[in-house]
């Protein structure tokens, strides 16, 4: 971001005039030399342990670099390509073909596809920290905790793959997330791939930091990997490497096991009445709609789901506004900061951190879920909450006697499908004016 | 035409001041009020903004020739994240400033501000302007322009990035785009300084013509380069200020939430709702009420100068004077009635593009008029390839094809196709670049002697001529290629479209072109600077031309005349085979004592 | 050097004209680039006023050129030894050269309201309450289709059985993708969720800017299967080079088809595991003949 | 060298073990009080929202004041494993206790504010309010985040099976005050003050053993220990158990606190 100097400024200018040059004589290379480490975090552990955080960046730094290469040579590590279950997670061809430098070969086959779609938000660590990101709200996706809200998995575990995919070629409405659909399938699944070698790299690098800020004494020299003990000690050695293997194989299996934790989407019955399908369906269809949509309205405001403490009475996004997600609560609450307290967010300002913002609740009624739109979406958002956020997880029967059975989840469904369509001051259970002047 | 009279404001009239050493230097060069040292101050500074805008077109081509390539050495200092990419938010930014640089900081200016300065008073045999003081108070009020312009840089989010239209909802909604942020802000104020700087210059010029003219210069013996300056004065006076009012407006939707130009509940970027009430086409309407005039503004002084240097250097006399004159009346008579060209893809009712395209299709006339009647100036001419005529010459040649390319855009169904690709760059690329810069080269070459007392050197000039008209060409004729291969504009990475994949050797092409025509201003720059010093010494009238100025010393002290200029004839009285001379300066009285200054006409 | 300058001058008409012959005519090669192919058949008279433009401004273009080649190379002073002709003008040629183009201008004015007018101004009708196309009470044909731009993509949504936008039974369009069928006078409505987009459909000669608080409504006919593209021409912020998008004119049981398809994907209510499918299996349209 | 000493340390340790009897074990108790003006509890802001919430007098409880003694409530006090690493657990204390540890949404806040577990205990949130709650288990490191919503009357289970390195936050959603704080560590001494400021770990070790200091609002650095002052580098503190009871008294400026 050190767009500060001016075009106008004259050594630039000369440099520009030389740089014009030099890259017709040369390929016009220049490599970015590794990830750039997670300082926001560093300083939150360094608040929390009052140690130095220095040497223990340093070092997960360089045990990184040597396990997952760097952003123009990314490595799938070594212990994890010889693993029969985690080698298929991320493929090392992949891999290659979207990171580096943007560049295409004689048979079109596109290269540097993250630099070339993804670093202006994501930033080329995957922190979503890039040069746009800044004037995006929401803030693009951090991945390096390995937390994703649109999936088909409860709250902690990571999205399937398939997940990721979807995220990637619909976009996500309502934010700056575009589209990927027309990009070739490979390009894609290159760019699923990175993203998750991103994110696992990211948690890795989180928890070893974590790892030598609550195990070690940094100031007095102790570290994650002492090299010095491979003569003096090298069963310690071995353990504190088998660490470090443990943490990244941990890493790994919590993508792999993702595909067996898909909730389980219970359908309703194949007469069951669906907003849109059958409004404008026959009599006793649209009977059982009303009726349905009527159910969903009090489970809304009931206090099962308890929707409308949020979202509002109005479904309009305006009930509970104060709070925050997780990245952000990761580096202020956490950090005993509070977001709003401007002085003391300034240190992880300056580390690359973003203005805190709050995160609101969605207006239900603009029709733009960012989950994506079909009924089944909206079941998965209800029933498992949305990870990294404040949206609970709704219990369902008969697991939970308490929670709602599945049906009821299915009539909220229907009457958030609804919602776009009813006239803000109508709460009754009357039929809404569906009809709209059409142009 | 009513006599003229003549005010005369001797020089000694004026207070003497007692004043030291840095005090009169500060009264002579800086607050200067004597027309030629503003006309040099708008000059110079202008100059500095044309290198500046010249690199961040360097900046865009590279993006294009090599899309998200890191720029070397350059890249890594600014966009150290990203390892050197222009980020897209940042290309933008250089399409924005890029225009807004050029169009207000160097081709407005440095045609009516810069030459109409130093010009006018010289030419219609007058001392000074009508109002010296504000004709210095309009130099200085660029400068909040240049410094908000310039500061738009250094504020988040780096540069206005709204495109130089800065068309609502995108430019009034903060939240909407990088480059909407304060630098918007501060670029719409910048907009505001440069259209109060104009008005002052226009108003100034336009009493000054009007009031000031030598006894015998009637409005129909005044050279063409003022006719273009007077003309272009008239349009800023009554375009101008809807400008600078939209700007107002545009600042006031930004700042204090009222809502000109936003619909109800516009949103953007997940923005809070705007209350809105306002119309996105109102700024449009404004805007271009403005910014087609401006079109003209950009381009009529320069055809004043043309005419003068291509008549001088014919050694023959303009082609139909008259008709030239009533084609620049009615060239910016047409100009203020045909905005809506701009807008024929914009939602605006299309029967309302109907009647624009027609007054559009028509001002094309009085522009072949021009033409043809240059054509007529070189058609049996003896004619001087000096270095300002052969400028004035290749503006006429790439006029020709940024008028003709013109036509095809005022066709309503067909700018349906090409508005917003590159056919539209490449024209008016040729209207701003191909002629526009031919004629502001064409004048500093020929009015350098009057300026400094020196000739510039005219090896190095033709030189200069050449690589800048082959690459000018190379530029920016293949743009009309990429154009109706339908190729848009602003678009930082067009060749991930199937449609525009074809196109990147084409703009690698047109890149390395651009970078020639920058590296060749070099040799412009060194030349100018070297001939300060080591320039060849001229008297009064090096081209043996007939204009007033040329009767002045070189260059001419304070209060220009050292005689007082009367005028016997018309300006363009070259070649009379019945005089000893192919030159018959409008000041000298002619031996038989006729004035064949209105002898056609 | 009079000759050289002269030459110089030459070769403004003469690579110029090549430059332009060579986009046309030529089918590879780095300057073959012309207006992509028109499946429209509402627009192929803009095409050919087009032409017609082009190539009366071409003849002008030449004809100024070789004027100023002849002049520089005539009549240098190097070369010239005659005197210059002191004329200052001739009121005949001057009223030739304004009447002539004047005529032709004009000529070309009224020309482009007769195409403007069928490609933007006479919407297609609809039988009105008397069921006849044709007579008094026809209504517009109202959109069948609405296209919201958003930074930076194409939300499509398709009118349902109502054959209304903005009602519950509208069907969902996959971002970015819009399908129509071929053969048919279609109605779009278009509409801006953020600020001002440009939906340009190069193949269909379509571009109209969307603006924030009003619709615009648009209408073609597509008549060539294949997949196309679609490009956003209005700088819309950062990403605006980013929206591409993929208009697909497919036979109209197909287009049916397609659109039960997104009607099922749209009620879904059991997880399907596998991926959405890309829009990429669509390109194998664009080889599949013309009915 | 330094491993070289701690495995031979390790060994003598471990033979002493051996032969150890019950009696070899330390006792700690701590009482921490606070030097200076105690705040004024305040009101927390945004109850009104939820009219069963606004009904009751909820005071903020970043901080929680003995009027009295000014004791300091909820202030941690556990192992610090950086400077000294847990050898042998009591064998009492060895066992993960069976019970499940309570988190009551009680009056619109969670009951208890801070919650001790150890990793294999099952954390039982439940919902004595009429209103709706949620518990968004999200502070997590190393066990999986969940939040699920609570009706009234509602109760639901939460594994906590992994240990974690400091202090765990878990909020309400829709009560944004509402905040309790788990802290897992894989060993039984961890202390937590009560509503006097005493706070007592049973059967440690003796000898130096190195605790850390948490409170939810203040980071404790400097201290008057039993009337010394005492700073403790990186909220760390190094004690000389003895065999038996243990007292300390600690106090803490007000300034410490936010």
């Amino acid at each position: 971001m050190n767009r500060l100097r001016n075009h106008s400024s004259g050594p630039l200018v000369i440099t520009t005039l030389i740089a014009v040059a030099v890259s017709f004589l040369s390929g016009c290379e220049v490599p970015i030399a590794s990830f750039s480490s997670n300082l926001v975090f560093a300083k939150r552990l360094e608040i929390d342990s009052g140690m130095k955080m220095e040497p223990a960046v340093n070092e997960t730094q360089s045990i990184l670099a040597e396990m997952f290469g760097t952003p123009d040579q990314p490595t799938w590590p070594k212990l994890l390509s010889e693993d029969q279950e985690l080698a298929g997670l991320v493929s090392q061809q992949r891999l290659t073909r979207a990171a580096g430098a943007v560049r295409s070969d004689q048979q079109d086959n596109h290269f540097g596809l993250f630099r070339e779609h993804c670093v202006h938000c994501h930033s080329v660590v995957g922190n979503g920290v890039g040069p746009t990101s800044s004037f995006l709200n929401p803030y693009p996706r951090d991945f390096r905790m390995g937390i994703f809200k649109f999936k088909t998995t409860p709250k902690g575990k990571k999205p399937t793959r398939e997940d990721v995919m979807r995220l990637l070629t619909e976009g996500i409405m309502g934010t700056s997330m575009p589209s990927f659909r027309l990009l070739k399938q490979d390009d894609l699944e290159a760019l699923t791939d990175y993203a998750i070698y991103l994110a696992i790299r990211g948690e890795v690098e989180r928890r070893l930091m974590m790892e030598a800020a609550s195990e070690l004494d940094l100031d007095k020299g102790e570290r994650l990997l002492d090299p010095a003990l491979k003569e003096s000690a090298p069963d310690d050695y071995q353990d504190q490497l088998r660490l470090i293997e443990e943490t990244v194989t941990k890493v790994a299996q919590s993508w792999t096991g993702a595909a067996s934790s898909v909730t389980k989407v219970e359908a309703p019955p194949a007469d069951y009445p669906l907003f849109g399908r059958d409004t404008a369906g026959s009599k006793e269809a649209q009977d059982r709609l009303g009726a349905s949509i009527a159910n969903g309205r009090s489970i809304f405001h009931g206090k099962i789901a308890n929707c409308a403490s949020c979202h509002g009475n109005t479904a309009m996004g305006d009930g509970q506004t104060n709070d925050y997600d997780d990245w952000t609560k990761d580096w202020t609450i956490l950090a005993k900061v509070d977001p709003r307290d401007k002085e003391h967010i300034q240190p992880f300002l300056d580390v690359g951190a973003l203005k805190p913002r709050n995160i609101l609740p969605r207006n239900l009624r603009s029709g733009i879920y960012r989950g994506g739109s079909q009924p089944v979406d909206l079941y998965h958002r209800i029933v498992q909450g949305i990870d990294g956020t404040p949206m609970p997880a709704v219990g369902l029967k008969p697991d939970n006697p308490q929670g709602l059975s599945t049906e009821e989840v299915w009539d909220l469904v229907n009457y958030l499908l609804s919602l776009p369509y009813e006239h803000i001051t109508q709460q009754s259970s009357q039929v809404p004016p569906y009809q709209r002047e059409n142009p | 035409m009513s006599s003229t009279t003549v005010t005369n404001w001797p020089a000694e009239n004026e207070p003497v001041v007692e004043r030291s050493s840095f005090g009169t230097w500060l009264m002579t060069y800086v607050f200067a009020r004597d027309h030629k040292i503003i006309g040099l101050q708008f000059l110079f500074s202008t100059l500095l903004w044309f290198f500046v805008g010249g690199m961040l077109a360097m900046a865009i081509r590279w993006q294009l020739a090599w899309p998200w390539q890191n720029m070397p050495i350059v890249g890594p200092m600014l966009f150290s994240g990203e390892g050197g990419q222009i980020s897209p938010e940042f290309y933008t930014t250089l399409v924005t400033q890029h225009a807004t640089v050029m169009i207000f900081f160097v081709i407005i200016p440095i045609l009516a501000a810069a030459f109409g300065n130093y010009l006018i008073p010289l030419m219609i045999g007058a001392e000074d302007m009508a109002f010296p003081t504000l004709n210095m108070c309009s130099y200085w009020m660029m400068w909040p322009a240049f410094l908000l312009i310039g500061t738009s840089f250094f504020v988040p989010p780096y540069g206005a990035g709204a495109g130089w239209t800065s068309y609502p909802p995108l430019a009034a909604l903060t939240e909407s785009s990088p480059g909407s942020g304060m630098a918007q802000t501060l670029w719409l104020g910048g907009v505001m300084f440069v259209g109060i700087a104009s008005m002052m210059g226009s108003v100034n010029y336009l009493t000054t013509i009007i009031q000031m003219r030598a006894p015998g210069m009637t409005m129909m013996r005044l050279p063409m380069t003022i006719w273009g300056m007077f003309v272009t004065a008239i349009l800023q006076a009554f375009a101008l200020p809807v400008l600078t009012a939209a700007a107002i407006m545009q600042m006031t939707d930004r700042l204090f939430g009222t809502g000109f130009y936003l619909p109800e509940m516009a949103t953007a970027n997940n923005s809070a709702a705007v209350s809105g009430g306002g119309q996105p086409l109102l700024w449009q309407h404004l805007f271009w009420f403005y910014s087609h005039p401006a079109v003209y503004i950009m381009i009529l002084p320069a055809m004043g100068m043309v005419s003068d240097i291509l008549a001088t250097f014919s050694r023959k006399p303009l082609f139909g004077y008259r008709p030239m004159v009533l084609s620049i009346c009615v060239i910016a008579g047409l100009g203020f009635v045909v905005w809506g060209h701009h807008m024929y893809t914009s939602g605006m009712s299309p029967v309302l593009g109907i009647t624009f395209a027609a007054a559009t299709v028509m001002i094309a006339v009085p522009s072949a008029v021009k033409v043809f009647n240059w054509l007529g100036t070189l058609w049996g001419g003896r004619l001087q390839l000096t270095t300002p005529m052969l400028y004035a010459i290749g503006f006429v040649s790439m006029f020709i094809i940024g008028g003709l390319s013109g036509i095809l855009m005022a066709s309503t169904p067909v700018d349906v196709v090409i508005h917003d690709t590159y056919y539209i760059v490449a024209h008016f690329h040729y209207v701003l670049v191909g002629a526009a810069t031919m004629g502001i080269f064409a004048g500093i070459y020929y009015w350098y002697p009057k300026m400094f007392g020196r000739m510039m050197n005219e090896f190095w000039g033709k030189v200069h001529f050449a690589l800048t008209f082959i690459f000018i060409n190379g530029t920016f004729f293949p743009m009309h290629l990429l154009g109706a291969g339908n190729m848009p504009r602003r678009y930082a990475d067009p060749y991930h479209f199937e449609l525009f994949a074809d196109m990147l050797p084409l703009n690698r092409f047109i890149t390395i072109c651009a970078f020639a025509t920058m590296a060749a201003q070099l040799i412009f720059v060194l030349n100018f600077f070297g001939s300060l010093a080591f320039g060849r010494r001229v008297g009064r009238n090096p081209w043996n031309a007939n204009t007033l100025e040329w009767s002045a010393p070189s260059p001419p002290g304070h209060g220009n005349f050292d005689f007082q200029p009367i005028v016997y004839r018309g300006p363009y009285e070259y070649g009379d085979p019945t005089c000893e001379r192919d030159f018959q300066p409008q000041t000298e009285p002619s031996l038989d004592g006729k004035d064949r200054g209105l002898a056609h006409a | 050097m009079g000759k050289f300058w002269s030459l110089l001058f030459l070769c403004v008409p003469v690579l110029g004209t090549a430059m332009y012959l060579a986009g046309m005519y030529t089918s590879s090669g780095p300057l073959a680039m012309w207006f992509p192919e028109n499946i429209n058949p509402m627009a192929e008279e803009i095409d050919l006023l087009h032409d017609i433009i082009l190539a009366l401004s071409g003849v002008v273009f030449v004809a100024t050129g070789l004027a100023i080649f002849l002049f520089m190379w005539c009549y240098e002073c190097g070369c010239n030894k005659q005197l210059a002709k002191f004329v200052h003008g001739n009121h005949r040629v001057e009223l030739w050269w304004t009447i002539i183009p004047t005529i032709v201008l004009v000529a070309l004015a009224v020309y482009q309201f007769k195409v403007y007018a069928d490609v933007r101004i006479n919407r297609p009708m609809m039988a009105g309450a008397d069921g006849v196309k044709g007579t008094a009470d026809d209504v517009p044909e109202p959109a069948s289709f609405e296209v919201m731009g958003r930074q930076f993509e194409w939300r499509i949504r398709y009118a349902g059985e109502d054959r209304l936008l903005d009602t519950p039974d509208d069907i969902l369009g996959d971002v970015n993708e819009l399908h129509c069928p071929t053969g048919t006078v279609m109605v779009g409505s278009l509409k801006s969720a953020d600020v001002l987009h440009s939906f340009f459909i190069p193949a269909l000669r379509l571009k109209n800017d969307m603006i924030p608080g009003t619709r615009q409504i648009v209408w073609f006919q597509a008549d060539k299967i294949g997949s196309y593209e679609i490009v956003c021409a209005e700088l819309c912020g950062w990403g605006h080079y980013k929206m591409k998008g993929r208009f697909v004119a497919e036979p109209p049981d197909q287009f049916q088809a397609y659109l039960q398809r997104l009607r099922e994907k749209q009620f879904l209510r059991e997880y399907v595991p596998a991926p959405p499918q890309p829009a990429t299996d669509q390109v194998a349209l664009d080889n599949q003949p013309t009915n | 060298m330094k491993t070289v000493f701690a495995i031979a340390f390790l060994l003598i340790a471990g033979g002493i073990s051996q032969f150890a009897c019950a009696a070899d074990w330390a006792d700690l108790k701590m009482t921490f009080v606070l030097k200076g003006t105690p705040p004024k509890p305040s009101a927390v802001v945004g109850k009104e929202r939820d009219p069963i919430c606004a009904a009751l007098p909820i005071l903020s409880e970043s901080m929680l004041i003995n009027a009295k003694n000014n004791g300091i409530q909820n202030v941690g006090f556990y192992i610090d494993t950086r400077n000294y690493k847990i050898k042998e657990i009591h064998p009492d204390l060895k066992a993960v206790p069976a019970n499940k540890v309570v988190l009551d949404n009680k009056n619109c806040v969670f009951v208890p504010h801070v919650l001790i577990v150890r990793p294999g205990q099952t954390i039982t949130a439940k919902n004595s309010d009429k209103t709706g709650h949620n518990c968004n288990f999200s502070g997590f490191f190393n066990n999986t985040a969940e939040n699920f919503a609570l009706p009234p009357g509602a109760s639901r289970d939460k594994i906590i099976d992994q240990p974690e390195r400091g202090v765990s936050p878990v909020d309400c959603g829709s009560h944004p005050w509402m905040k309790a704080y788990i802290i897992a560590q894989d060993h039984p001494y961890v202390g937590l003050s009560n509503a006097d400021g005493v706070l007592s770990i049973a059967k440690l070790p003796t000898g130096k053993v190195a605790f850390r200091v948490w409170h939810e609002n203040a980071v404790i650095d400097e201290v008057m220990l039993n009337g010394k002052k005492a700073k403790w580098d990186k909220a760390s503190l190094e004690l000389e158990l003895k065999i038996g009871m243990n007292e300390y008294k600690v106090e803490v400026d007000a300034a410490r606190f936010k």
